[in-house]
């Protein structure tokens, strides 16, 4: 029959489906299922050599085809109103709304030759509107600041400038190294909970002669927590931390 | 409306804006910019695209995109404007294209899973291809699981099929429907007669 | 010159031309275009120049440059060009602008250098985003290696704050500057013992 060259050109089973109907000059209300049947499959076994991607689609649409073929030869079910239900009514109806949409796509075509005889053109800015740059509003921009606003973050600035010295020791001229280790101030930790049982880090620290044992202290805390001989909760953020000794 | 004057200088206002811009431009920035409520703006767009189709002198016009405009030239320009202007490069649309396309124009938002049920194949490259030619694009998901993408027309799908809005799609209407269907009985009866 | 209608769609043409090249066209490709001698063409181009200065209608015209033509927005259409355009911006002061600002109003005329080591951090963009917002100008150069800029506040910036000269600012007393230099010496004489 030559099948195999026209097949190319179907781009699923509704659209074989659809050729078939034409070529028979069927209506598609009352499609001869057991005629139609039996070309599709005439197409599909000479699809044999197609990829199983596309196979696979008008294979499933074969299963429908048979699975309507046999329902037409049983007597015919009856819905709730007493109407005798059409096997292929389904089927017509997925016709219908494919046929529909590709006779669409025709008039876009259409269309799409009308739109290409349009030409645009890209954005030209002017120089000057390029160029442009919005004023600053002052009064937007300095709200309510005010020169005394200023002056105390200036303070605040140098403030804390001075803060990052140390000027007690600054003052000594030589570091001396102190020194505390890890292991000390766990030592001194673990007594601190033992006769506190339960108190704030803030209380902890507080007890601390210098940055070195703070930072210590805090290295000591981490670990004990680490190991468990220490419990912290924090109940929400920059909240009091509570520490409480968790050996009996 | 203002006095004539005023609407005069105006739409040469938004003729210098739609020029400028170059890209489709919406209402509401070029109500905007000539400091006018939307809906005068509006009414002046529409005097602007009748009064430059009915110029012989003009060959620019103006196209409505949705909720945007945009100057073109006019269609019969084509012809003298490829011997100077660069063609845009347009792509060429297959059958399978355009029959996705046309799905997705009508029955927007639509899923790929929706599409493939109409078409009876696996869509995957034609919605792809149509998303890479700016055709179509993902414009939300469905409340479903999986939340699949929902997909919809661009605005460069309106200007490239010269349309100005969805509404104005050729129509898909029961008639129609009936049409197929009385062609099919035509076609069936003319069958018997033979 | 042809008759009139003739003419009137030519001129629509030559428009459509200079519209979708947007930057100017020689006059021997316009001619070319339209199938018409450069003297027709040219003639025409002028007479398109008239009308379009003449008419209020429009917000474009065209220029002569050489011997080549370019379509442009009227001058009267920026204002309203630059709405549509550019986005308008919001001026905020952010601490970190704040910290700066200070500085520089107390401690000018200030290097960039000055403010980092004061700051702690690189400082570059805050001066920049002052310079820009006008509060703070380059002053002078220092008298150094690289000669930095030294950087002050503006004539803006002390009207603005009611100020008639710098000595008018609120100073942080001579004490406090003190202390803080000898501090600055202590450090250093830290560094060499190290």
């Amino acid at each position: 029959m030559g099948i195999s060259v026209k097949l190319q050109v179907f781009e699923g089973p509704l659209d074989l489906l659809l050729h078939l109907i034409d070529k028979n000059k069927i209506d598609i209300y009352d499609i001869p299922i057991v005629e139609i049947t039996n070309q599709y499959m005439e197409y599909i076994r000479a699809m044999e050599k197609e990829d199983l991607n596309v196979m696979s689609e008008f294979l499933l649409m074969a299963a429908t085809l048979l699975d309507i073929k046999c329902k037409m030869l049983l007597p015919k079910e009856v819905n709730e109103e007493g109407e005798e239900e059409d096997p292929r009514a389904e089927l017509v109806e997925q016709l219908l709304q494919y046929k529909m949409y590709k006779y669409m796509a025709y008039e876009l075509k259409d269309r799409q030759l009308d739109g290409e005889r349009m030409l645009f053109k890209s954005a030209t800015l002017p120089k000057e509107v390029l160029e442009y740059c919005e004023p600053v509003d002052m009064d937007v921009l300095l709200g309510d600041l005010t020169l005394s606003k200023l002056n105390a973050i200036f303070e605040d600035v140098m403030r804390r400038q001075e803060d990052k010295v140390d000027r007690v020791r600054s003052k000594f001229g030589r570091i001396e190294k102190e020194e505390v280790t890890l292991p000390e101030k766990m030592d001194y930790v673990e007594q601190y909970a033992e006769s506190h049982k339960q108190f704030s880090f803030r209380q902890l620290l507080q007890e601390q002669k210098s940055k070195l044992h703070v930072i210590v202290t805090f290295l000591a805390v981490l670990e004990m927590m680490k190991t468990g001989i220490l419990q912290i909760e924090q109940e929400d953020t920059f909240g009091e931390i509570l520490i409480t000794s968790m050996v009996a | 409306m203002g006095n004539e004057m005023e609407i005069e200088k105006l739409e040469g206002l938004i003729e210098a804006i739609l020029f400028t811009m170059g890209d489709s431009v919406e209402l509401e920035k070029i109500a905007l910019a000539i400091a006018h409520d939307e809906e005068t703006t509006k009414k002046m767009l529409h005097h602007m695209m009748d009064r430059y189709n009915a110029d012989e002198t003009r060959g620019i016009s103006i196209i409505e995109l949705e909720n945007s405009y945009q100057m073109c030239t006019k269609k019969d320009a084509y012809e003298c404007l490829i011997r100077v202007a660069k063609q845009p490069r347009r792509f060429v649309l297959t059958d399978v294209l355009l029959e996705t396309l046309s799905i997705v124009a009508y029955k927007q938002p639509v899923t790929k899973l929706e599409i493939e049920k109409i078409r009876g194949v696996k869509s995957d490259h034609a919605v792809n291809k149509l998303v890479e030619y700016e055709l179509v694009e993902e414009v939300g998901r469905m409340d479903a699981p999986g939340r699949p993408i929902l997909f919809g027309t661009t605005e460069e799908f309106l200007r490239r099929f010269g349309v100005q809005s969805l509404e104005e799609l050729p129509s898909i209407n029961q008639e129609q429907i009936e049409e197929f269907a009385a062609e099919a009985e035509d076609e069936a009866q003319m069958k018997l007669d033979i």
